[in-house]
């Protein structure tokens, strides 16, 4: 039973982290229609930037503000440079974004050195609280809690302002949209940059949970997200959130009782959805 | 008179194409204006143009004496010009309802007041308020598209083929909308059905190729029978 | 065109080494460190001349970007437009095997540096691959005679690819030959960040050392820590890596593990050479985990073509290589004949704080020899 | 079929193909050569992933695993039996059974469903067949891999570029006649309006099937070419980085155009190799990555159909230009009366 | 004369929204039947159910005396079941001429020939073009069909529905947004269909004197019940029909 619960928490942390890292995606890929590869891209500016904030300064609280700050900016520049021309053409997107990405990724190795860099948590979410066999991993708890935090946030505004509706109006008839009177680019640039931030935060996030970062992670963890966007069904935030969860408690799980398959989890967890439930496993509206 | 909106010697072209050679015409206030002419004549793109969603080539459109051609859409929109496109525009993934917020500009007593009166007009918008837009009949569509443009208060109102695909019974109370909200509201209307258009229209101007080639009162269109019959085809 | 080009040497004036290394992409520190150790290994051999029996040395080095389609076709275009006697590399076995039989087709030397799959010097053995870097097998003896003593338990902590299975596969053999007991095997996805559940099963079979073979950047130190191993009175063991490595393993301060190379650790007048020579050129930056590799790869050329007095043709170069001692930054170095594989020395180590820098490094316990150390013979 | 009513192009495919069998004369080098077959080989693979997504609009994230099935059914059968051809003819037997066998499956799970399934399915097979691969160490080597010797008359590198151009210059012009034909017509008109074939009395579902099976055996023969090139196997061929290469080249050139991803094919192979040279000219190229993710960018600025398509449609546009006023009338009749 | 559809309590409901409901009718071969009702009230609905797009939850069809419930929307074109859409749906970045060409080869037998060149079959571009030209739009053969205004796309879709030479044709407002001049040459291209072809044609429409003009039998849905079935007269005489349907204006216009 111990040892159940230990596994649960640890699974819902990691489940929790790649739900941050979808969820950027899931905003801007089910908002906007948008198949944004570079996204891995934001998400190590994010990680590096934090970090290089977090170790000059010492304060994880500022590496976060920072790597938000970055996520905002990089956003603001690649949806002007890169996202505006290529709206409603998928293969369009995917060619420059995927351009963009190997970009992102190779400058973070001018701007910060080829190598991988440690990173530790702060000092007051290192080490665990043990509760008889239980072992809560502080950072993990952290983890947990931000995850909802910014599931709720944004499950809020998406439901209690136009933002939302206009954004999906906009990718269905952008002329229609602006035709009834609203600035879409505007809001497009905005959403975006929204995204690009939470890309960014999920990636300082993630730096002390694995403890080390490196360029080439970004394509890694953007494919896993697109994954988890899929099976939860494309552009539901809910969705998201449930799918990753579900992906990293079966992760845990399948570590501990099925070793043999751990490799394959993750695809067979999709095979099964798209046979079983091919329209996402959490399809709700909104 | 009063012109609220007025095209001089517009041209617009589509990629390559040459479609509005010559479109000129004025819309006096608080009154309909029609626009008439054979399919691919171009009525739908003035209309665009007007809205910003064609670039302006050539020539001036102008909305309360000042000039809005090649504005952004939006610009436009804020201005104070509704617009129901030929095709509906509905977004098929959103429901009946949020089809409506997205076009509502102010949630005020006022436009509560409007909604309510438009649920009136079309009872079938209310009772499927929470449907997709795209499950909605052809028609359906086409009164979320009037009742979009209707909920804001707009001073110029530009309708495409509004009673194309709704039962005779909507297409009267369309008609009697539009006779309603003349007060306060300017419409040009592109319309084929010609029993609508002579019902409502006060003035009509003919298009084809891309030229305004008549204009006149409607009155005197529908005791001249040779008019009709030299620019409309019907006897 | 073909037969034309075969042997070299005889009347030319130069011998042409072509060094294939990850000049690029996830591996490119490994190459960056191969290329200047090599380069360095070159000046020091030839006491600067960069010549040897009378015969000018000419390198020329190529990113395989760790893909070993471009490996293949760099290998190619060595061999074939810059006519070169050596092939050299490179950092991923992938790209090495790509190349391997290039060597025997084309009758060339290559000095493998710092690829470790075992099947290089095993299963695809050919007479003209002579490695200078460590295989997976003496990793794993070395980890073995590190911890390992009669009456020991130990569970063991891998990625789930041939590396791990191998790597762990060879110490077990190793482990239980000296005595201990492995008493559990657990196996994680290569690329998972959460290993908690492995991570538990090792506390529960409650070893005395976990054993951890680990490569890549997602490291399990950080959830050892956390889940509180050590506390639990199970000692930590594993290889040290490269520097850019050793901050994330402060969690692990105390282990007892080995590793390949770190400065501090070898004491002779190459390494001395090795390390003063470096800081001097590159902005005071000390050698890495493959600089003695790299250094170590090309001096062993320089005194292979001492042997036979320049000639580069491979015959002879191979009579000459096997069995062939030559001193390193690692000390004394020996082809074994067998399978062409260098005998070295590797470290017995712990990890520790301190006081130059802010992460902890590891302190030499003991030195295995090349005796010790030695690798089962895989090409038979 | 007369002579006459031969496509003009179709001259000048033939005519750069002749052109093609002369290359050996004046590229001699080996790694020239082999730079050269590795464009023929990701030509096409690239064809055949652009059948997919240039013309039926089928997109696949694991259109790699095709490549990978022919990849090791070659270099297993090369090293299990004697390295004559006809273990290499068996594996190609093999190749193209298992690849048809897999897309078929695919194909009808998924491409009755909405397009993304497709993707989403192949990307998770594709994986699961490199765990396959890395899992089935006795069959595969693993993550090491391994090498095998291929025929020996293959080993000539002038034999073996006569062997892969052939291939694909029988390929290009196989698939371009199955986008001509009435078939390809149908399918294209599926990238368009699926519903609205469905109900001219066509069944979209045979038709991406049938497309689905013929992508997947052709890109097994660029993983069977592939191997005989490279003569050493990893589990590598089963990554996905190969399908985004793929997918690249498949853009770049211009999708539905099918010389367009042949053009990406060898474009994206010289970028690569001649940026990555680059690096020993100035230490700014070292990170030649930048310049290279870069022209990706820039092709979608300037090119935005790809370069095939992108100058296919300013040629059709100053065409139309002209001739405006003819076609309508004249230009119709001509037809008819033929 | 036999039926040659017959639909027995078809029935959907969407959600708890019953769009067709229990509807029996049957629909004479060779004979011109009309389809009107307010809108929302399922004629589009009844014309998807008849061609396959949707699933009844209840009830049958029949197309001479077959059931074809389990047949797929291709299957029931093969059969003998064509139609046009209420909201075109055409291959947009096509040309006119190459969408009807389509159409026209679909109807053929090398639906499946993957080796010889589309062009070597010249005949299914004549044939298209005849058609083009039968419905006016011949001077558009070689545009885009995005391209097209309203009322031309409103005109391909019906050479469209021409080129599979159904026996049934479902036509779903053909005219609706053609332009005054252009309706009465399509009313008689409708006609000669009719007369010439004897072929069964269901028309949906709002045009009432189109309605009054062509047809032989008139079905009124309503709330997805038929609500009264006759001749155009005895339709146009019902009080029901004109309170729920046609409003005062057309009385106005009848008297
Ligand atoms: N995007 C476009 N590209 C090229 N030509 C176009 C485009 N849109 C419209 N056209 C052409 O411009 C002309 C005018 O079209 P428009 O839609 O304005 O006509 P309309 O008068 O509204 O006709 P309808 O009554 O059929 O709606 C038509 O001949 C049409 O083919
Ligand atoms: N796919 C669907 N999902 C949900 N509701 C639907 C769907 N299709 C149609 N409906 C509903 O069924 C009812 C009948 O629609 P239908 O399109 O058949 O009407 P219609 O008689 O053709 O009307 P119109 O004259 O306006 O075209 C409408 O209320 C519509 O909203
Ligand atoms: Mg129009
Ligand atoms: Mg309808």
């Amino acid at each position: 039973m111990d040892l159940i619960i230990s596994l649960a928490i640890n699974g819902l942390a990691t489940g929790m982290l790649i739900f941050l890292l979808a969820a950027g995606l899931t905003l801007i890929f089910g908002l906007m229609n948008v198949l944004n590869f570079a996204h891995g891209g934001l998400f190590i500016w994010g990680a590096f930037s934090g970090v290089w904030v977090y170790h000059a300064s010492n304060s994880f609280i500022l590496a976060i503000l920072a790597s938000i700050g970055t996520g905002l900016l990089l956003g603001l520049f690649t949806e002007k440079l890169i996202i505006r021309p290529v709206y409603g053409n998928l293969i369009q997107q995917i060619l420059i974004t995927l351009g963009f990405m190997l970009v992102l990724q190779e400058l973070i190795k001018v701007v910060f050195g080829p190598n991988q860099k440690a990173v530790a948590a702060p000092k007051v979410l290192e080490g665990s609280f043990v509760i008889g066999d239980i072992v809560l991993i502080k950072y993990r708890l952290f983890i947990i809690i931000l995850g909802l935090l910014v599931f709720f946030a944004f499950s809020y505004i998406l439901k209690n302002t136009r933002i939302g509706l206009i954004v999906r109006a906009g990718v269905m008839d952008r002329e229609m949209v602006e035709a009834l009177g609203i600035n879409i680019k505007v809001v497009f640039m905005l959403v975006f940059m929204v995204g690009a931030a939470i890309a960014a935060l999920s990636g300082i996030l993630h730096a002390p949970y694995s403890g080390v970062i490196y360029a080439e992670m970004g394509l890694e963890f953007a494919i896993l997200a697109f994954i988890v966007v899929v099976i939860g069904g494309m552009g539901s935030f809910k969705g998201s959130l449930l799918a990753a969860i579900l992906v990293g408690l079966t992760q845990a799980f399948m570590a501990y009782y099925v070793p043999a398959l751990s490799l394959a989890t993750n695809m067979l967890l999709m095979v099964a959805v798209l046979i079983f439930k091919p329209q996402g496993l959490f399809t709700v509206k909104g | 008179m009063n012109s609220l909106l007025k095209l001089e010697n517009v041209e617009s072209f589509i990629q390559q194409y040459h479609i509005l050679h010559d479109i000129t015409f004025d819309v006096p206030k608080g009154e309909v204006t029609v626009l008439l002419g054979r399919n691919g004549a171009g009525k739908t793109t003035t209309l665009r143009t007007i809205m910003g969603l064609n670039p302006l080539s050539k020539g001036s459109i102008k909305f309360n004496h000042e000039e809005v051609g090649n504005l952004r859409p939006y610009v436009i929109a804020n201005k104070g010009i509704g617009y129901v496109p030929e095709d509906q525009g509905i977004f098929g993934d959103l429901t009946v309802g949020e089809n409506m917020r997205v076009a509502i500009k102010k949630e005020d007593e006022e436009t509560q007041k409007r909604l309510n009166w438009i649920l009136d007009l079309f009872p079938d918008l209310k009772k499927f308020w929470n449907k997709l837009g795209g499950t909605l009949s052809g028609g359906q569509k086409q009164m979320l598209a009037i009742a979009r443009a209707y909920v804001n208060e707009n001073e110029l109102l530009l309708i495409d083929e509004p009673s194309k695909g709704l039962a005779p019974i909507i297409v009267e109370k369309v008609m009697e909308s539009i006779q309603q909200m003349k007060e306060t509201t300017t419409i040009v209307l592109v319309e084929q059905n010609f029993l609508m258009a002579s019902g409502i229209g006060d003035h009509f101007y003919i298009i084809d190729d891309g030229r305004t080639i008549h204009h006149g009162d409607m009155e005197e269109l529908k005791s001249d029978k040779a008019l009709m019959q030299k620019y409309l085809g019907i006897a | 065109g073909k037969k034309e080009s075969t042997g070299g040497g005889d009347v030319q004036e130069s011998v042409k080494i072509g060094v294939l290394a990850s000049l690029t992409g996830a591996l490119e520190s490994y190459g960056d460190q191969t290329k200047k150790g090599f380069e360095l290994g070159m000046e020091y051999a030839t006491d600067g001349t960069m010549e040897v029996a009378g015969k000018k040395l000419e390198v020329f080095f190529e990113d395989t970007e760790t893909d070993p389609k471009v490996a293949r076709q760099k290998a190619l275009s060595l061999l074939e437009d810059k006519k070169v006697d050596f092939l050299v590399g490179s950092s991923s076995s992938g790209d090495t095997l790509a190349v391997t039989p290039l060597a025997e087709e084309y009758e060339r030397i290559m000095v493998v540096e710092p690829a470790v799959a075992d099947s290089i010097t095993g299963s695809e053995y050919n007479d003209y691959i002579f490695r200078t870097g460590r295989n997976s097998s003496q990793d794993a003896v070395a980890g073995a005679a590190a911890i390992a003593k009669p009456g020991v338990k130990i569970a063991t902590l891998a990625p789930d690819y041939s590396f791990g299975r191998e790597g762990i596969a060879a110490f077990k053999k190793a482990a239980e030959e000296l005595g201990a007991e492995i008493v559990h095997e657990e196996y994680a996805d290569q690329t998972a960040t959460d290993f908690t559940a492995n991570i538990q099963k090792v506390i529960d079979k409650k070893p005395d050392y976990l054993y951890v073979v680990w490569a890549g950047a997602n490291t399990p130190w950080n959830q050892i820590n956390d889940m509180k191993v050590q506390e639990k009175g199970i000692k930590i063991s594993t290889g040290v890596a490269d520097i850019a490595t050793l901050p994330t393993m402060i969690p692990l301060v105390g282990m007892e593990g080995f590793t390949v190379y770190y400065h501090t650790l070898p004491d002779n007048g190459v390494n001395d050479w090795l390390v003063d020579k470096h800081k001097e050129k590159f902005d005071g930056a000390v050698p890495d985990l493959f600089t003695p590799g790299g250094m170590s790869a090309a001096i062993a050329i320089v005194e292979a073509l001492k042997l036979t007095e320049g000639d580069a043709h491979a015959e002879k170069l191979i009579e000459v290589m096997e069995g062939m001692s030559f001193e390193t930054p690692k000390g004394t170095m020996t082809f074994r004949p067998d399978d062409h594989q260098a005998l070295q020395t590797l470290y017995a180590v712990t990890l520790e704080e301190s006081d130059d820098h802010d992460y902890p490094v590891p302190k030499l316990v003991r030195e295995l020899s090349p005796d010790e150390t030695a690798p089962p013979i895989m090409n038979k | 079929m007369k002579l006459s009513n031969v496509e003009r192009s179709t001259w000048l495919y033939v005519a750069i193909s002749l052109a093609l069998f002369m290359v050996p004369l004046f590229v001699t080098g080996r790694s020239m050569q082999f730079l050269i077959i590795q464009i023929f080989i990701f030509a096409i693979f690239a064809m055949s992933y652009d059948l997919l997504l240039g013309f039926t609009g089928i997109i696949s994230f694991g259109h790699v695993m095709f490549f990978g099935i022919g990849a090791y059914s070659t270099a297993i059968m090369l090293s299990r039996f004697e390295t004559g051809l006809g273990a290499l003819f068996m594996a190609i037997i093999i190749a193209i059974a298992l690849s048809a066998f897999v897309s078929l499956i695919v194909g009808i799970l998924t491409l009755r469903l909405r397009s993304h399934f497709y993707a989403m399915l192949t990307l998770a097979l594709a994986g699961l067949f490199l765990v396959a691969a890395e899992k089935w160490t006795s069959l595969t080597g693993g993550n090491d891999g391994f090498t095998f010797r291929i025929p020996e008359i293959l080993r000539d590198s002038q034999i073996l570029y006569f062997v892969s151009l052939t291939l694909f210059i029988l390929l290009f012009f196989g698939l371009r006649r199955l986008t001509k034909s009435p078939f390809g017509r149908v399918v294209m008109a599926i990238r368009e309006n699926e519903e609205r074939v469905q109900s001219l009395g066509l069944h979209v579902v045979h038709y991406k099937v049938i497309v689905s099976i013929v992508s997947g055996v052709v890109a097994s023969f660029s993983g069977v070419l592939y191997m005989l090139s490279i003569r050493f196997v990893d589990t590598s061929v089963f990554a996905t980085e190969f399908t985004i290469d793929v997918l690249l080249m498949t853009i770049i050139g211009g999708v539905g155009t099918l010389i367009g991803p042949i053009i990406g094919a060898g474009l994206v192979e010289f970028a690569h190799h001649w940026l990555s040279g680059l690096s020993d000219v100035h230490w700014l190229f070292e990170r030649w990555i930048i310049l290279y993710g870069t022209v990706y960018i820039l092709v979608v600025i300037f090119f935005p159909k790809g370069i095939v398509g992108t100058i296919q449609s300013k040629l059709i546009n100053r065409k139309q230009r002209a001739h405006l006023p003819r076609v309508n009338k004249s230009g119709r009749q001509g037809k008819k009366s033929a | 004369m036999p039926a040659i559809l017959e639909t027995k309590d078809l029935s959907i409901a969407f959600g708890g929204h019953r769009a067709v409901n229990r509807v029996s009718v049957q629909i004479q071969e060779k004979k011109f039947t009309s389809i009107i009702g307010p809108n929302g009230a399922g004629k589009t609905t009844f014309f998807n159910l008849i061609s396959g797009q949707l699933t009844p939850t209840n009830g049958s069809i029949y197309l001479k005396g077959a059931d074809i419930k389990k047949f797929s929307t291709a299957d029931r074109t093969r059969l003998g079941i064509g139609r046009s859409f209420q909201i075109t749906n055409v291959f947009p970045n096509l040309t006119v001429l190459e969408n009807v060409r389509l159409a026209v080869q679909a109807q053929s037998k090398v639906r499946y020939q993957m080796f010889l060149h589309y062009l070597y079959y010249r005949k299914f571009e004549e044939k298209a073009y005849e058609l083009l030209k039968k419905v006016f739009l011949e001077d558009k053969a070689d545009s885009k069909t995005v391209n097209l205004a309203h009322g031309e796309k409103r005109k391909l879709e019906i050479a469209m529905l021409l080129a599979l030479e159904t026996e049934v044709l479902l036509l779903d407002e053909p005219t609706a947004g053609m332009s005054l001049e252009e309706v009465p040459g399509i009313i008689d291209v409708i006609r000669q269909i009719k007369e010439e072809e004897n072929r069964t044609i269901v028309l949906i429409e709002h045009k009432m004197d189109m309605i009054m003009d062509l047809s032989d039998e008139v079905f009124v849905l309503f709330h997805g019940k038929l609500l009264a079935t006759g001749t155009p007269k005895e339709i146009v005489a019902n009080e029901t029909v004109q309170s729920a349907y046609l409003g005062g204006m057309y009385n106005e216009q009848l008297t």
